[in-house]
């Protein structure tokens, strides 16, 4: 069906650059999600100097980091950091995290997984990413303009975000109208994306692959399709709206009678803040299990892979994603507890809030049981993937907290909420993540990455990420707020300077420990040692393709005659059943 | 929907047949914003009317009555999501503006 | 071209009754459904939220929107039969209904701008002018965006595309039922934003 | 900071042991799963490694513990939110103190970057506001003249200091001026939004005066070993916004340490210091508002109800607040 297509030899440019093949364009957007996360934590690196010792001049790079960002000597202005919080929080969940979840692992490996020779809608995927790389371009530009990058947080909250970075009269020509274009680029990437997902999860699966035999990962991108598809368009909405309220003057989210820096404001005002606030959180609390659900898929397969042994309970696993996803839509406010609810609304949110937590529990424990009589292999990979149970289990476990609205009151808006999502983003998704680019780098290019360096990347990235996140629970509980340009303001913060000291020294730690890796991912692809097609043995369709897999992906259409995770299977022949070979072969 | 040309031909009259229905519907729609009656009533109607006018449209020229339960499924769930999205904000932000009430001036 | 070799370009997928062109453009309409939702949320947030005029108070002329209604719900009409055309293996008829409807969405665009937005940017009347006109503009813009792309599609299928006809038929006639697919959306859409605006 | 429990900040408001006690609570519930989760967790990883048990088992394993496990989180959970979080929510928004209860009621109208206090004066009604009247300097919420509204004539407006009775239910009707702020009081377990077009009361009593809450924080402190040099101005720059809490000689009770006080302290042989706070209740700001949102600091002074009521009766007209000088009081 496949062997046949591309008779005539495509130019460079049709190959690589505007590729249709999902292989080329899954590495382009691992590869530009990749650089995304490592600018985004570089922004950090340098707020986290500002908060280990305030207003000290910021070394090595406060010299050229511009007049937007740093004063005359080179220490971070107020506006700076706020910008710099901004763009972090936005690059790293928009540029960084979710296209290499999804736009990069999702492309690559989802279609293999399922045995397809392609997306369904190869150059809508083109489209998707050049529209994602555009976005953030756009996004990337906001640093150089007037008044320099958003800074109203990447929550981007009116009145303030209507009035910030309002510099002269270019109504396009600053930072937070930069952001929402960008913003809506993203937005309609993603779209793009989720759409071809799900028509390709559910249509171009192989003969013999139910969907309950399809890879715990396949259904992780289902789902993460669904959230990605019906809740980015309120966001899109908000964001034209807020895009006509910064360009058109209109007041969509402006009250009557506003009076900024002793100046009454001139608009016609009956507008509400908080319209805001629920069409952004419609959008981001979804965003947050998109954030998570992928990792999860990729730790189910590396956990089956190396446990040599069947996913526990992997009915369970999927009726449990798929109430997650569900149930994210109907949780968003607890993010908005104290914006003033009555106690009806509190009810209902808080009760949601507690409920989507049970899917989690029980996912985690599914993962957790299956260890039990496994014979686990201790690769590099499979540490990633390890690191993520506790991980998740903590960054999961302090939201309970922030989820009573009663106890909210008092850790909302604080470090500990910082502490709690970073605890599921970072030791969590990230760490799942980078296991994945371990586990299928050998797929991808023939070669595996060197072990050596990869615990040298592991080890130590798993103990400085606990020591940028664990102090900030102390901090928050001791009261400090977020997004403080000087925390040593109030006495509370003067008081757990040792701690935020800590968390800055862990970051720069967690920067150094990266370097293994970088070196690992570039030198590796041609100086690893070579590998066939299914090194991991491992079960799933993706590795009965050739390594890397040709246009079109499999020399022989395969089919699938069982489950994903046939491992360690009684009276066989090896311990593992890859899904394509048929029985008569492996008993 | 695969359908055959008799299919389709068959269909056509009732395209028509919509067709007139929506013309219909559009001036009742208009004539009843000048019935005198309350703002919620009113509202009510021409929601009520508009509903009716889309599910025409979705039903006989999207053909959604040919289509297979998958379909179904992704719509139920958009639609619930949609009305989530419309009535707890609105439920919210009453309630906030009102708490103040509970407190005397 | 690859993707012709794809399972399902053409036939129907046996679970879900549709072929991938379709299922897609579903999906889609499914995400606009929440896009325009948000919009018609914050529609009844606003107006509930306090000082919003309604209707009565502006200047909103029912009559022209009724005009636009009736054009919209023809070229629904016209659309359809361009399929059913098509699908009747009668090209002729075919691309005369489809630039029938191109022609009434153009008069729906004409007359939304020309009479309406216009007229009322004359007036001195344009978004920022109250809540209500903002979300008027947004809402109504945001429709018209959507025809306009509509219409771009439609002329495309009419003029550089037309020649998929001759090479695959089916994919071809696919192709308009998914255009099809999203004008009726467009149209439902209107059938709200309609009295939402006008006669409320 | 005296960390009461789990490093929280001391609690001196009526109802914010509740809250606490959720947090404790919750937090020891988090802990006993994690450690429990964590030990079986490394317990597999040392049991099954593959040099210990090259094969793995194919069957499923028991399944039972987990639903227990499971089954003990439902209920834990559904415990908090029934037993604490929804009856504490349900008295602290809907059950506002009564006039019987005479509770002190403020206006606090935040905006970049202030707190600006409106107390109705002795008459207990606000004065009208109109927004064309702020002026930042004189007339921070925009008060109408007292020719206008009556009312006004006797209001008074202090900006970034809180004076609040002791013991006496405290009603607080908060609105922004400009962006959303966020009033948070982490001492009293206040935190509410300031939604600007809106206005959204909060209730609370403190149950500790200010040198009450001192006595609590007050913590001894190792001197340097010299009055001069980098340890001596890291010494002082860190205890900037602490005070003394008792009277040592030279230096008196209340006192923040110069570089003076030090070099006669040191002098005369002492080794430690106790200080708490000088301002220990302070407000903040928790929700971003801008460059000077890091800066958006007020204070409350609670006094004893006859101290409240003496302060109340002659307050003035405008007062700001400057931290700076707060020992100058
Ligand atoms: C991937 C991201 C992610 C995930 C998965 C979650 C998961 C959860 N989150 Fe989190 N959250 C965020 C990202 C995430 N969150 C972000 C980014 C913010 C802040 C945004 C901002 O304001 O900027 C936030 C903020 C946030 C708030 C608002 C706080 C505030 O602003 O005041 C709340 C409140 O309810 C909350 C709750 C929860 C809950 C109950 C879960 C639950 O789903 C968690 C359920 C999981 C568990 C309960 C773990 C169970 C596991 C075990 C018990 C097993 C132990 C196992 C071993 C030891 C191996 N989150
Ligand atoms: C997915 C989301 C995500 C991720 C992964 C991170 C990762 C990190 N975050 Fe981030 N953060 C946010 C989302 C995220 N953050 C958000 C939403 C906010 C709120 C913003 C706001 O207030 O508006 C925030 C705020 C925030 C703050 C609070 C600022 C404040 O309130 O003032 C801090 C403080 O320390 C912080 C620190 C860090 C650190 C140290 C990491 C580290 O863990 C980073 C780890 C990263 C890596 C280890 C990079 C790995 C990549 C490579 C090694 C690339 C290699 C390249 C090639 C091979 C080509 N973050
Ligand atoms: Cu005001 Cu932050
Ligand atoms: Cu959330």
């Amino acid at each position: 069906m496949s062997s046949d297509h591309h008779a005539h030899n495509p130019g460079f440019i049709s190959k690589y650059v505007f590729s249709l093949d999902h292989k080329v364009i899954g590495v382009q957007y691992t590869v530009t999600s990749l650089i995304f996360l490592f600018f985004g934590f570089s922004l950090m690196m340098i707020m986290r100097w500002q908060l280990a010792y305030p207003g000290e001049a910021i070394p090595l790079v406060g010299g050229w980091l511009g007049k937007y960002l740093v004063d005359n000597n080179g220490v971070l202005l107020p506006e700076g950091y706020n910008s710099l919080g901004a763009m972090h929080g936005t690059i790293m969940v928009f540029l960084g995290v979710v296209p290499l979840a999804v736009g990069g692992f999702g492309n690559y490996v989802m279609p293999l997984q399922i045995g397809a020779p392609d997306m369904a809608f190869p150059k809508l995927n083109m489209a998707s990413y050049w529209v994602y790389f555009a976005g953030g371009v756009t996004m990337l530009s906001s640093f150089f303009v007037p008044g320099g990058a958003a800074n109203s947080g990447w929550t981007a909250y009116p009145p303030l975000s209507n009035i910030a970075n309002t510099v002269g009269t270019y109504p396009f020509w600053n930072g937070q109208t930069i952001w929402l274009l960008a913003m809506v680029l993203l937005i309609t990437s993603s779209l793009l994306g989720s759409v071809n997902f799900i028509v390709t999860i559910m249509h171009l699966r192989v003969k013999g692959l139910t969907m309950f035999r399809l890879p715990f990962f396949v259904w992780a991108q289902f789902v993460t399709s669904f959230l990605l598809l019906l809740a980015f368009p309120p966001l899109e909405a908000a964001g034209v709206l807020q895009l006509m309220d910064r360009v058109f003057d209109t007041s969509f989210f402006m009250p009557s009678g506003l009076v900024v820096s002793g100046v009454v404001q001139e608009y016609s005002g009956g507008g509400s803040p908080l319209l805001w606030q629920h069409l952004f959180w419609f959008l981001a609390h979804p965003e947050v299990y998109v954030l998570i659900l992928p990792a999860i898929g990729i730790v189910g397969e590396i956990i089956a892979n190396n446990t040599r042994r069947p996913l526990w309970g992997y009915k369970t696993l999927v009726y449990s994603v798929i109430f997650l996803g569900f149930m994210s839509f109907v949780v968003w406010a607890h993010h908005m507890f104290l914006t003033g609810m009555g106690t009806a609304m509190s009810t209902f949110f808080q009760t949601t809030t507690m409920i989507i937590s049970i899917p989690s529990v029980v996912i985690l424990t599914a993962l957790l049981l299956s260890l039990w009589q496994a014979s686990i292999r201790f690769t590099v990979p499979m540490l990633f993937a390890l690191s993520f149970l506790p991980m998740f289990a903590i960054g999961g476990l302090t939201g309970l907290p922030l989820g009573l609205s009663a106890s909210d009151i008092q850790l909302h808006d604080t470090y500990y909420v910082i502490g709690h999502f970073h605890y599921v983003v970072a030791p969590g998704t990230i760490m799942a993540l980078l296991g994945g680019v371990y586990f299928w780098y050998p797929k991808v290019t023939g070669r595996k990455m060197s072990t050596l360096l990869g615990h040298l990347h592991f080890w130590p990235s798993f103990v400085f990420m606990n020591t940028v996140f664990f102090p900030m629970f102390m901090v928050g509980l001791a009261g400090v707020s977020r997004r403080l340009w000087d925390q040593t303001e109030y006495v509370q913060g003067i008081d757990v300077q040792g701690w935020v000291r800590m968390s800055s020294w862990g970051a720069w730690g967690l920067g150094l420990a990266q370097l293994p890796f970088i070196i690992n991912f570039f030198f590796s692809a041609f100086a690893g040692k070579k590998v066939d097609a299914n090194p991991w043995k491992a079960t799933t369709l993706e590795w009965a393709a050739p390594s890397p897999p040709p246009h079109g992906n499999f020399a022989e259409v395969p089919v699938a005659y069982r489950g994903p995770y046939e491992y360690s299977v009684p009276n066989a022949k090896e311990d593992f059943h890859p899904q394509h070979i048929p029985d008569s072969q492996v008993v | 929907m695969a359908a055959s040309a008799e299919d389709v031909r068959k269909s056509i009259k009732s395209y028509l047949l919509v067709f007139g229905a929506l013309a219909v519907l559009t001036v009742i729609t208009v004539a009843a914003s000048w019935l005198k009656v309350s703002v919620a009533l009113a509202i009510f109607i021409a929601l009520v009317i508009a509903s009716v006018k889309g599910s025409l449209v979705a039903s006989v020229f999207m053909h959604l009555t040919g289509e297979k339960a998958t379909l179904y499924w992704v719509l139920i769930i958009s639609a619930f999501f949609f009305l989530l999205l419309v009535l707890l904000p609105v439920l919210q932000t009453w309630e906030t503006s009102h708490l103040i009430d509970q407190v005397k001036p | 071209m690859s993707s012709e070799l794809l399972p399902h370009t053409l036939d129907a997928h046996p679970v879900t009754g549709m072929y991938n062109g379709k299922f897609g453009v579903w999906l889609f309409l499914a995400s606009e459904v929440m896009l325009f939702g948000a919009l018609f949320s914050a529609y009844i947030l606003l107006r509930t939220h306090g000082d919003f005029p309604t209707h009565k108070e502006t200047l909103l002329n029912y009559k022209i929107g009724a005009l636009n209604t009736f054009l919209l719900i023809t070229s629904s009409v016209t659309m359809v039969m361009a399929w059913a055309s098509f699908k009747l293996n009668d090209p002729g008829k075919g691309k005369l209904y489809l630039w029938i409807t191109v022609i009434l969405s153009c008069a729906f665009l004409f007359i939304k701008i020309k009479f309406e937005y216009m007229h009322k940017i004359h007036e001195d009347i344009i978004p920022s002018t109250s809540t209500f006109y903002g979300i008027y503009y947004c809402m109504t813009g945001l429709h018209g965006l959507h025809i306009l792309g509509g219409v771009v599609v439609m002329l495309y299928f009419l003029t550089v595309g037309s020649g998929l006809w001759n090479k695959n038929q089916q994919q071809f006639t696919n192709r308009i039922e998914c255009t099809g697919l999203y004008w009726h959306f467009v149209d439902l859409v209107w059938i709200f934003l309609f009295p939402v605006f006008y006669l409320l | 900071m005296i960390a009461s429990s789990f490093w929280l900040p001391p609690d001196i408001s009526e109802h914010g042991s509740q809250i606490d006690i959720i947090i404790k609570y919750l937090h020891w519930f988090m802990a006993i799963l994690f450690v429990a989760w964590g030990s079986y967790f490394l317990y597999c990883l040392v049991r099954f490694r593959a040099g210990a048990n090259p094969k793995a088992t194919y069957g499923d394993a028991k399944a039972k513990p987990s639903k227990v496990a499971e089954i003990v989180v439902i209920v834990i959970e559904a415990a908090l939110l029934v037993g604490f979080s929804i009856p504490v929510w349900a008295y602290y928004r809907s059950e506002p103190p009564t006039n019987a209860d005479n509770p002190l009621t403020v206006r606090v109208v935040a905006q970049q970057f202030a707190w600006n206090i409106h107390y109705p004066g002795k008459d207990g009604v606000f004065g009208k506001t109109r927004p064309e009247l702020v002026d930042e300097a004189l007339n921070p919420i925009g008060l109408v003249d007292a020719s206008e509204d009556p009312a006004a004539g006797d209001d008074y407006v202090s900006v970034n200091i809180f004076h609040a009775p002791k013991g006496r239910d405290i009603l607080v009707r908060l609105s922004s001026k400009d962006v959303i702020h966020s009033f948070a009081v982490p001492l009293l377990r206040v935190k509410q939004d300031a939604v600007p077009g809106m206005e959204i009361p909060i209730w609370f009593k403190a149950e500790k005066t200010n040198e009450e809450a001192q006595e609590m924080m007050k913590r001894a402190f190792e001197l340097p070993a010299s009055a001069e040099g980098a340890e001596a101005e890291r010494f002082i720059k860190e205890n900037r916004l602490r005070v003394t809490m008792a009277d040592y000689g030279s230096v008196p009770k209340g006192a923040t340490l110069n570089a003076e006080h030090l070099k006669t302290l040191i002098a005369a042989g002492t080794t430690s210091v106790e200080l708490a706070p000088g301002f220990p209740v302070n407000i903040q700001c928790a929700q971003l508002c801008g460059l000077g949102h890091y800066r958006m600091k007020g204070q409350m002074k609670i006094y004893e109800p006859e101290d409240f009521e003496a302060w109340y009766s002659s307050a003035g007209e405008v007062e700001v607040f400057d931290e700076d000088e707060f020992d100058d009081e």
